[in-house]
């Protein structure tokens, strides 16, 4: 079970973890982008910190599409739409709810992905944040199936995350700014994807209390 | 770093604002969300042309708004594209009931956010068509990039379906000719000095005092090759050949589908320039050359245009697509039919083009 | 030094031929003597406006050349002033039989190289007159000097001067008018970076990463006092000041009585900007400095402006009267009145500032 | 007496003289003014040099006009205009002259400064080439007067140019780009006074026969 308020704790942790990294994205996003995706990600989720307490009282649902409708304000670039989109599909898919189970969880998450794969149309080894996204959704879905505890769901999808994350450092990029650099992009590991994880890592650790 | 602004945070507000005191017969400006809009919208049974992107490339977009040009601009973070809210308002303010045609350049942040707000305005019962310009041949391919940034031909674009919205064209005869323009142009940067973004401070690449970047494009990112300094006439030669030289490009780009309300995918193809075709010549500076050095490299590019057999009908030469204060130049060849140049012909009456009234 | 040219000597050639070219329709070049012309020059029954000065602020005055603004430009070296043949034969070229009007900076240069060809232009029937344009506050006296230089008030008075030679206006009442829109205006200039004259190869001045030149000419000579950076805000507020704050201004120029074939001085003073006047505000770029930060000059110049009592009733920005690539801007303030302000709105076609046709 | 071929043999000096002191004149321009007076001079009588065999077997006076409508064309700059009409209207007081007395001479420089009087308005002390022209008709003219032949004529002719080339270095400018320096053109000799004691001293050495 996660409840509103762990909900809310998430986003908390995601304002503060990439408050924290901000400069790290921005350096990842230096080599192969324009150096921004840290600015970009810290200025949305800001905003989002601005805007909670206004909604924190209503339900699970409306308080991720506001986060969503936020980002896409407030980020700009190709991350703001794309997590707008994240945050607003995940949303919609949990109208109304006031706790989720761990097939909630699964929703929620899948929706997300199936937004930013509608909306950015990456494909797996583009070199993008799909490629820390796919493996993660992939593995809550086994694990939920498989009947472990959130705590243990959380935890196989952030390591896969992590592990898609890691392996974007040997592609070649062939979507957003980084793909003009053609092959002077392999060798960097997304910064996109890293945020992707940083936002899941989040998510365990409020599950598991820390 | 040194610049005409005051704090970091407030550089591009304080520029609308400074452009809609200078021009209130023209423009006005709307802030938070921030757009540029010409002063009489909505303008009634017109189809609302809607363009922007980050800022930086003054006087595009927010400059080229105003009668027979752009309805509203939607200006982004210097560099940073603007968010769906920009445009999702901007369009609701200048649709006259006849629509809005967004005009996008091809940046994956524009492209997204720009479908973002073409998504909330059809919701909204506007009607709306999307085109995207990709009109940079130092990008190659489009299959293993993001396909082909867009540039120069942005300002070409503008203009002509400016005009033909004024001239009471509906958006679908709108969409068709800004594709058209898309596809029958193409463009070539150099940069000689690099630039800087405020937020930054510091130049975004590094060039030597002997050296210039080929194939940039308008955010300061380096080019697709570095020489040494070469002579204005070599230089000319350089970018003109890779434009005339330049083989069919094909890119799949998504438009918008008003009657189903989804985005479809369409494959185009564009063909080479080849003799005997008429072009609107552009010459552009990126901002810290004058116009003076642009002449030059007019001289040089005409000489070669003229002796591959085609002819410059019209031209455009100054800074109209600049990265901020960045020494370089752009040169963009739009192949041009009686339709084009009609509309390039036509009046407009903007903050930074003007002619015909 | 990183520009686009090829031989130092060809430079000037290069970048006529280039202008040449890229604008038929509204200008012929002839070479040795170097001159711009109207291509549909001798207008009959049109008195006819011939500027010139050194090369290396342009536009001006070469791209000023066209209907209803000048008749002819005669460009000389770099920052050099060009020679009495150059205006001779421009006069010789563009005179229709109403007469000739030189337009001329107050360079001393300029000024002997000018009344020079005047003379010469007289001795062969041609009725011509000479007018001085000597608007930069930041000379002070013209006592222990060769008087103010001739900065941004050139352009303006090539407009609204060759607007009237337009409407008829005969060589007497056009040479009123001008010499009245000098009197009304005066400018200041500051530069952000030095410029570098080709022939040199280096910059003509050094200024720290943290320095600003205030009280600049247009040749790229130091400019009256040295300050460390400052924000736009408080850059403004010294310019505008400096023109508002300026007082009376004296000094006698050199005319020419055409009845007895000889100069005559006259003593003008003219007289401060006050609270109550309509100005036409000019923001220029020196080349260097992108339109966006102008628009972060010109928010603030207004402010002071309206706040001091006066009224901006029309504006130009934009690089128009440069130094090479210098980054820096200038300020000119003129007192408008009906004549002036019918005259700046009439028609111009020129490949440098076009507007009502 | 002055022969045509001098005159020739001076204009010759002159260009040589010149071209030696190209550097040196445009130095003496850098600190108050735009450092291009020797490019200026230089260009100027090169282009003489080249116009001269086409006049060479015409009076001194044409000889002199040709010299003067030739600096007239190519010198520009404040320079440009002086010294072409300096030529000029030598040329003119001397029509129709194939050779040159004491009085000639007396007519040839003053003619010539009042030419230079009449287009640049200078005044003594204003810190231009008048400074060294004036003291030099003068000197003239008392030499003359006194009977002294013309190698003795020149000669105080020169020295008292020298004297007013140097008289310069203390003066405030007041005419042309110097005067904008104020007080900072104090302790810099004149340009233009400079060229004009190197024309004069050409003469001197012609009359010499050196
Ligand atoms: N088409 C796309 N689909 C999915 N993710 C994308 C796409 N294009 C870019 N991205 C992600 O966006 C990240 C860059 O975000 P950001 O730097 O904020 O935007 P921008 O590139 O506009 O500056 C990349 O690291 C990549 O993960
Ligand atoms: N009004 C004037 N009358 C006489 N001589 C002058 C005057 N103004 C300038 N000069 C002379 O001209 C010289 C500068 O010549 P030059 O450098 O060739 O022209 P510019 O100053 O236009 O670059 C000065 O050193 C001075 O002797
Ligand atoms: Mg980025
Ligand atoms: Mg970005
Ligand atoms: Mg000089
Ligand atoms: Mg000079």
């Amino acid at each position: 079970m996660i409840t509103k308020a762990q909900i809310l704790q998430w986003l908390e942790k995601v304002a503060a973890v990439l408050s924290e990294n901000r400069q790290y994205l921005t350096d990842l996003d230096s080599p192969i982008g324009d150096g921004d995706h840290g600015i970009n990600m810290d200025r949305g989720f800001k905003k989002v910190m601005e805007k909670l307490p206004s909604v924190a009282d209503t339900d699970i649902g409306n308080i991720l599409k506001t986060t969503g409708m936020t980002l896409m304000s407030s980020v700009g670039g190709a991350s703001g739409p794309l997590y707008g989109t994240f945050f607003m599909r995940s949303g919609m898919a949990l109208a109304a709810k006031e706790e989720l189970d761990n097939h909630d969880l699964v929703e929620l998450l899948q929706s997300a992905v199936e937004g930013i794969v509608q909306r950015g149309r990456p494909q797996l080894e583009d070199k993008t944040m799909y490629d820390a996204l796919f493996p993660a959704v992939e593995a809550l879905k086994a694990s939920v199936e498989n009947g472990d505890d959130t705590v243990e769901a959380m935890q196989k999808t952030v390591d896969a995350a992590e592990a898609g994350m890691k392996a974007t450092i040997p592609l070649q990029a062939r979507k957003g700014r980084a793909s003009y650099l053609g092959e002077r992009s392999i060798g960097h590991q997304d910064p996109g994807a890293t945020s992707s994880y940083l936002i899941l890592n989040a998510l365990l650790d409020t599950v598991k209390g820390e | 770093m040194k610049k005409l602004i005051n704090a970091i945070d407030d550089v591009v507000n304080e520029q609308l604002e400074g452009m809609a005191v200078a021009h209130p017969d023209m423009v006005k400006v709307h802030f938070d969300p921030n757009f540029v809009y010409r002063a009489d919208a909505p303008v009634s049974g017109k189809v609302a042309l809607v363009s922007g992107g980050g800022s930086g490339h003054e006087p595009m977009h927010g400059g080229f708004v105003g009668v027979g040009m752009l309805h509203a601009a939607c200006p982004g973070a210097v560099f940073t594209s603007p968010t769906p809210d920009q445009m999702y308002e901007a369009a609701k303010t200048v649709n006259s009931g006849a629509g809005v045609l967004f005009l996008v350049k091809n940046y994956t942040g524009d492209v997204l956010n720009f479908e973002t707000a073409a998504e909330l305005a059809h919701d909204d019962g506007i009607p709306v068509q999307s085109i995207l310009i990709d009109d940079d041949t130092a990008v190659k391919d489009s299959l293993y990039t993001a396909g082909r940034r867009g540039v120069g031909t942005t300002v070409l674009a503008e203009k002509i379906t400016g005009g033909a919205a004024e001239a009471g064209y509906d958006l679908d005869k709108c969409a068709d000719l800004c594709r058209k323009v898309n596809m029958n142009g193409r463009s070539i940067g150099i940069a000689l000095t690099s630039c800087t973004v405020p937020a930054a401070g510091k130049p975004t690449f590094d060039l030597g005092d002997d050296e210039f970047e080929f194939g940039i494009g308008i955010h300061g990112e380096p080019g697709r090759e570095r020489f040494k300094m070469k002579t204005v006439d070599e230089i000319a030669e350089m970018m003109t050949l890779a434009i005339l030289d330049d083989g069919a490009y094909t890119r799949t780009v998504r438009e918008w589908d008003r009657a189903n309300g989804e985005w479809v995918e369409k494959q185009l193809t564009d063909q080479p320039l080849k003799s005997g075709d008429q072009v609107i010549a552009f010459v552009n500076s990126m901002g810290g050359t004058p116009v003076s050095e642009l002449y030059a490299l007019y001289r040089k590019m005409a000489q070669i245009i003229e002796g591959r057999g085609l002819s410059i009908v019209r031209n455009l030469v100054g800074p109209y697509i600049t990265s901020l204060e960045m020494q370089g130049a752009s040169i963009t060849l739009l192949k041009a039919d009686d339709e084009i140049l009609r509309f390039w012909d036509a009046p407009v009456v903007t903050p930074g083009l003007r002619w015909g009234a």
